[in-house]
């Protein structure tokens, strides 16, 4: 379909143009509408189910708190302050692990993918390191550093390496060579050719990982907090299971997911207006 | 894809190991001059005598089999079922417009944040750990799948037009081989997390159940961390990952073989 | 020729087998919308074709000589005027009409025999009749010995002749070639120009072919229709005289080709 | 590709399903299999300490019900109490023994349990790392102290800084599970920790913790306690099996209170992986009926009462309930009369003097 990129003939007259974009945004509206309406029938459908099942007494109301419940709890927890600070208390943690965590594996993917003897006596054991999940390190973490606040961050900060490590030498190893011999005709100085070959051809990759790394940092960081802290959306959930109150559990896994889906939707739009002709050259 | 093709190096293998290699010597050596702090450090040669001891008295290898079995069993389950609706949702409009924003909701709670509630629904048993694990391997089977299908170039789909393919045609000639890479990504991946989601599952939910089929690798490490055994953990842990990576390789394997056209 | 297969028509169509593969475009016109522009892509086109023709389009980009071939595939509907195939409206896609793209789309997880007989799937016929046809395009495009081999295993040229082969298949009257031989070195090409001529023959069926190369038109093709964009329109359609095989050195060739390109330049 | 009405027919195959799926339906049928629980101890070992610890381990009643052809299922969990309550909740559970904290919350929720019997007592000790200077209970002030939350420690902690006019907000509270406090403790990120004898005991073999306090000796506020519980629906559908589930219990609390055994229930205990010797030292000089007494007496009450006061005003339980409705004491009473166990353990008063 290349054939119909040029321009739109004369013969469209400005108020016919003005009616077609009404007609459009009209459309795009009516298609947003649609979507939002079409995504809300499964909550919606869930949510009468969960009533009823409430209603009927499917389950003991000690493990299935009523959805009117769960709301009330959800605002009792924002109305004390509750939930937002245990909220920052987690986000804290997740930007310090991903900054560091992330930050080292971005230094280790580039240098391995820059210098050889490296990538082949060292990055196999890194590797194979990271490949234990977390939680099986969790233990000689403990005993090595408590379990504070440098725990947490530790176990995030390995969690956000990988992926970093892994985006940014592929980026490197896999990026298209064409454009380095188009820089290397024009003759352009080397920090010319970082900035404006080199860089932005592993860019799309970067953001990638660092995505990925966000997404993994968040699930480990709610993993370590159930398991020893005394803070954190995670500690919350814990402390609401063990109080036996469900409704607590309903409302902060609710919270958790919100809050990793707006993570990751914020870096999926960002990754795009960064890196936005990289999705074009896909397609 | 790439056109750096100079892997088959000969010795890469060999070298790799050498820095582990240097590191166990020195952890021996450590231990030789009686450096490290007993408690916390164990020698190589306990953690191979404990291995031995554990294989002898099967309770490593009956916690490997038991993890195994349960990963399987709830990968199995969470993968088939996001298969399928990763595929209904990559080939219909409506399915996509209906699940898609909740699927893409629920993923992003962490694994293990889900205990609580599947704890308190299915108890402490098999059921809840083997619905732990499927969960776990459900989202990206179904990403993967959704991803494949509904990727599947327009030219591919439109040989399956013009050769008036029917739908049953399309889908089981075009669309789920042209879906084949994704779907064995997501499969990959979601062996991963059900892997992970065991041992997690093992570890941090430990019944205690009697009756039940053992408690796995994540309970043996639950337990040896509990009376101090140092060398029992290393192993857990080892175990953990030389397993996960085995796994992984298996499904590579496999995915080499069931899609030869595939190049990387 | 042979009889066993057949696509499954409706009975108020005509048979296949009789003199088939008449085409009528009437007063055809499509408008796309690219983002807030409008593109014309087709601006009233007619054209009548006359059943065992082979005729070529050719023409600058933009002229929608492959929007138009799209329509006769049914991949696409205009958005003013007629389209018939032996008086009937296209509908959507058909077996009857066979369509080869320029980018082969082969299946590449399936072998070149299945890949034909994947055009043969809805066709009636026993699996032994399908395999029988299968066995004798792959012979009669050149690709005896490599039946189960993988489109990725296959050079460009091979694998344009297994497309060909794939159209083909269920005998359609009508056969619609979007620059099928566009991506192909000029000696393979012109071997290839030679071979479905001789397949044209064989076959006997109408066929509509999109090419970039006026030289190529001219040397397979009945009449030439030369199409000019913005909006797109036939400028005029040039009949080919002279016998084939057509020499490029030929005096009514060389006129032609003049002719065209003289169009296609203004 | 697919057409909506294939898909919602599909849909609406999958909603049937889960309609009709096991969980939500509860069949009423004999009784094939009983169903017990008790605080999982150190994770590995699934055999609990105490009374219940004795039950499992002499296998009562398995050979109690061997010919009436029901199995008895034995649950341990490593989440402990809160645990247990969901399994009591989600109606996979027949009969639980453990803390009493965890069963007032549970209680407090709406799970439909009666309490039949007392459990009996342990002492509650307070590990402090010898750094940490934590010589009295008003050293506490201020510092890190770790124990599994949700467990009877954490109305323990608030009944023994009660003594010394503080409360648990007094300290920093961090929710570790065995090892993790342990890890903590060697880390020095916390200063002390709560346990029965068997963990902190270990612990100070190890040099690691100082028993800085603890609650052995008399029966004191902060020991302690826990409550043999079943499920009322259980109850309701199996008086019989009821009854003789609690008779075989009360036996083993009996076993458990023979002097004579004392050296047996120490082996007996070390089958939670613990070192027989903190049990040892544990139990010295406290008498075993004291340990171990089934009775729901006025000290068992003052201290659910106390238990109950501490949850409601933590907002741990929403709603006060009576606890006279919860604990039934009739049965018992049978039990140990048709037993003829009357003059085996003392009843105790609320400060837990001997009454008579």
């Amino acid at each position: 379909m290349s054939e119909i990129s040029y321009k739109s003939p004369l013969a469209a007259t400005l108020s016919g143009r003005f009616a077609d974009k009404a007609a459009i945004a009209w459309g795009r509206l009516r298609d947003h509408a649609t979507a939002i309406a079409l995504g809300l029938v499964v909550p919606l459908g869930v949510l009468a189910l969960w009533s009823y099942a409430v209603q009927q007494q499917w389950l003991a109301e000690q493990i299935l708190p009523s959805p009117l419940l769960v709301w009330e709890t959800f605002f009792d927890l924002l109305a004390t302050g509750e939930l937002q600070r245990e909220l920052l208390v987690s986000l804290g943690r997740v930007v310090a692990g991903l900054v560091a965590g992330g930050g080292l594996g971005l230094v280790a993917g580039l240098s391995f993918g820059l210098w050889r003897p490296l990538d082949i006596y060292v990055s196999p054991t890194i590797r194979a390191i990271c490949l234990v999940p977390s939680l099986g390190w969790l233990p000689f973490f403990m005993l090595m550093f408590g379990i504070g606040e440098a725990l947490k961050i530790i176990l995030i900060a390995k969690t956000c390496f990988l992926p970093l490590m892994v985006a940014s030498y592929e980026g490197l190893r896999n990026r298209p060579r064409k454009y380095d011999e188009v820089a290397a005709v024009l003759e352009l100085p080397w920090a010319t050719r970082v900035g404006i070959v080199i860089w932005p051809s592993i860019l799309p990759s970067i953001l990638t990982g660092l995505r990925l790394a966000l997404s993994k940092g968040w699930k480990a960081l709610i993993l370590v907090e159930m398991i020893s802290s005394a803070a954190g959306i995670g500690y919350l959930m814990m402390w609401g299971r063990k109080a036996f109150q469900l409704d607590v559990v309903f409302a902060t896994i609710i919270v958790i997911g919100l809050v990793g889906w707006l993570l990751d939707w914020a870096l999926l739009k960002s990754q795009m207006r960064a890196t936005g002709w990289s999705f074009k050259a896909v397609g | 894809m790439s056109d750096t093709v100079e892997r088959p190096e000969t010795g890469l293998f060999w070298k790799a190991l050498l820095l582990p290699a240097a590191l166990i010597a020195l952890w021996a050596a450590a231990d030789a001059a009686g450096w490290s702090n007993r408690d916390l450090f164990v020698s190589p040669l306990q953690v191979v005598q404990s291995a031995i001891a554990g294989f002898a008295d099967g309770s490593l290898s009956g916690a490997t089999a038991a993890t195994l079995l349960r990963a399987l069993a709830g990968w199995i389950i969470g993968a088939g079922a996001g298969l399928l609706v990763g595929t209904l949702i990559g080939i219909s409009g409506l399915a996509r417009g209906l699940f898609n924003p909740t699927i893409n909701s629920l993923r992003q709670i962490a694994l293990f944040a889900w205990i609580p509630l599947l704890s308190a629904w299915f108890g402490n048993g098999e059921t809840m750990k083997i619905t732990l694990i499927a969960l776990g391997a459900f989202f990206p089977m179904a990403l993967g799948a959704q991803a494949g299908c509904q990727n599947v170039p327009e030219g591919w789909r439109e040989v399956g037009k013009v050769l008036e393919l029917s739908r049953r045609d399309t889908l089981r000639s075009i669309i789920l081989p042209a879906a084949m890479p994704s779907i064995v990504a997501g499969a990959e991946l979601s062996l991963n997390v059900a892997w992970l989601g065991t041992f997690g599952a093992e570890y941090l939910i430990g019944t205690g159940y009697i009756n039940g089929m053992g408690d796995g690798l994540g309970a043996y490490l639950a337990a040896a961390r509990e009376y101090a055994r140092m060398d029992q953990v290393l192993l857990g842990v080892l175990f953990l990952g030389l397993i996960g990576v085995t796994l992984d390789r298996l499904v590579i394997g496999f995915s080499r073989k069931a899609i030869p056209w595939h190049r990387h | 020729m042979a009889q066993a297969l057949s696509t499954r028509a409706p009975a108020t169509e005509p048979e296949i087998g009789d003199v088939v593969g008449s085409v009528e475009i009437r007063n055809v016109s499509k408008t796309f919308r690219v983002k807030d522009r409008e593109v014309h892509a087709l601006d009233d086109v007619s054209l009548s074709i006359r059943p065992r023709e082979f005729i070529s389009i050719v023409g600058l980009s933009g002229c929608g000589k492959s929007t138009l071939l799209r329509f006769l595939a049914g991949l696409d509907t205009p958005d003013k005027g007629t389209i018939t195939v032996d008086g009937a409206a296209i509908a959507g896609p058909s077996l009857k009409r066979g369509i080869v793209f320029q980018d082969h789309r082969l299946l590449p997880w399936l072998s070149v025999e299945k890949n034909i007989g994947l055009a043969l799937r809805t066709v009636l016929g026993t699996a032994a009749e399908k395999a029988a046809r299968v066995a004798e395009l792959i012979d009669l495009v050149g690709l005896s010995g490599f039946e189960s081999a993988l489109p990725h295993q296959l050079s460009g040229g091979m694998s344009q002749r297994a497309s060909i082969a794939r159209g083909l298949a269920p005998r359609p009257p009508l056969l619609l070639l979007d620059e099928p031989l566009g991506a192909l070195d000029a000696l393979t090409r012109a071997r290839l120009q030679d071979e479905l001529l001789q397949i044209w023959q064989q076959e006997q069926s109408t066929v509509i072919m999109v090419t970039h190369d006026v030289e190529e038109a001219i040397v397979l093709s009945d009449r030439v229709i030369v199409m000019q964009p913005r909006p797109g329109r036939v400028r005029r359609i040039v009949d080919v005289p002279g016998q084939r095989p057509r020499r490029r050195s030929d005096p009514d060739f060389v006129a032609a080709r003049a002719e065209i390109a003289d169009l296609l330049e203004t | 590709m697919i057409s909506r009405r294939t898909f919602i027919k599909g849909a609406a195959g999958v909603a049937a399903g889960m309609l009709a799926s096991p969980v939500l339906v509860r069949a009423q049928k004999k009784v094939e299999v009983i169903r017990l629980a008790g605080p999982g101890n150190a994770s590995g070992r699934p055999y609990g300490s105490g009374s219940i610890g004795v039950l499992r381990a002499l296998e009562l009643l398995e050979k109690e019900f061997e010919a009436d052809g029901i199995r008895i299922e034995w649950q341990f969990p490593r989440g402990t109490g809160p645990a247990i309550n969901e399994a009591l909740a989600n109606g996979q559970l027949d009969f639980a023994s453990y803390g009493g904290l965890p069963n007032i919350v549970g209680r407090g929720a709406g799970v439909p349990t009666t309490v039949i019997s007392a459990t009996g007592n342990s002492p509650t000790y307070i590990g402090a790392r010898p750094a940490a200077q934590i010589k009295t209970i008003a050293d506490l002030k201020g510092k890190k102290v770790a124990f599994q939350r949700g467990t009877i420690f954490e109305l323990s902690l608030s009944r023994i800084l009660e003594q010394a006019n503080l409360t648990n907000s007094d300290v920093e509270i961090y929710d570790l599970q065995g090892a993790d406090q342990v890890a903590a403790i060697q880390s020095g990120d916390v200063d002390a920790l709560l346990g029965q004898g068997n963990t902190v005991l270990a612990l100070v073999d190890k040099g690691l913790v100082e028993v800085a306090y603890s609650t052995k000796g008399s029966p004191a506020p902060g020991a302690t306690f826990g409550s043999f519980t079943v499920h009322n629906q259980f109850r309701a559908d199996n008086p019989e099996i009821t009854e003789r589930v609690l008779r075989t219990f009360i036996a083993a609390s009996h076993y458990a209170s023979q002097e004579e055994n004392r050296e047996k229930l120490y082996d007996i205990f070390a089958l939670t992986g613990s070192p027989r010797e903190t049990y040892v030292r544990d139990y010295e000089g406290d008498a075993l009926t004291d340990r171990n007494s089934p009775l729901l007496d006025g000290f068992y009450r003052a201290n659910i009462k106390a238990g109950l006061d501490f949850t409601v005003a933590q907002r741990l339980v929403r709603r006060p309930f009576d606890l006279d409705e919860w604990i039934d004491d009739s049965l018992l009473t049978k039990v140990i009369a048709d037993l003829g166990y009357q003059t085996v353990w003392n009843a105790r008063d609320a400060e837990g003097k001997k009454v008579g």
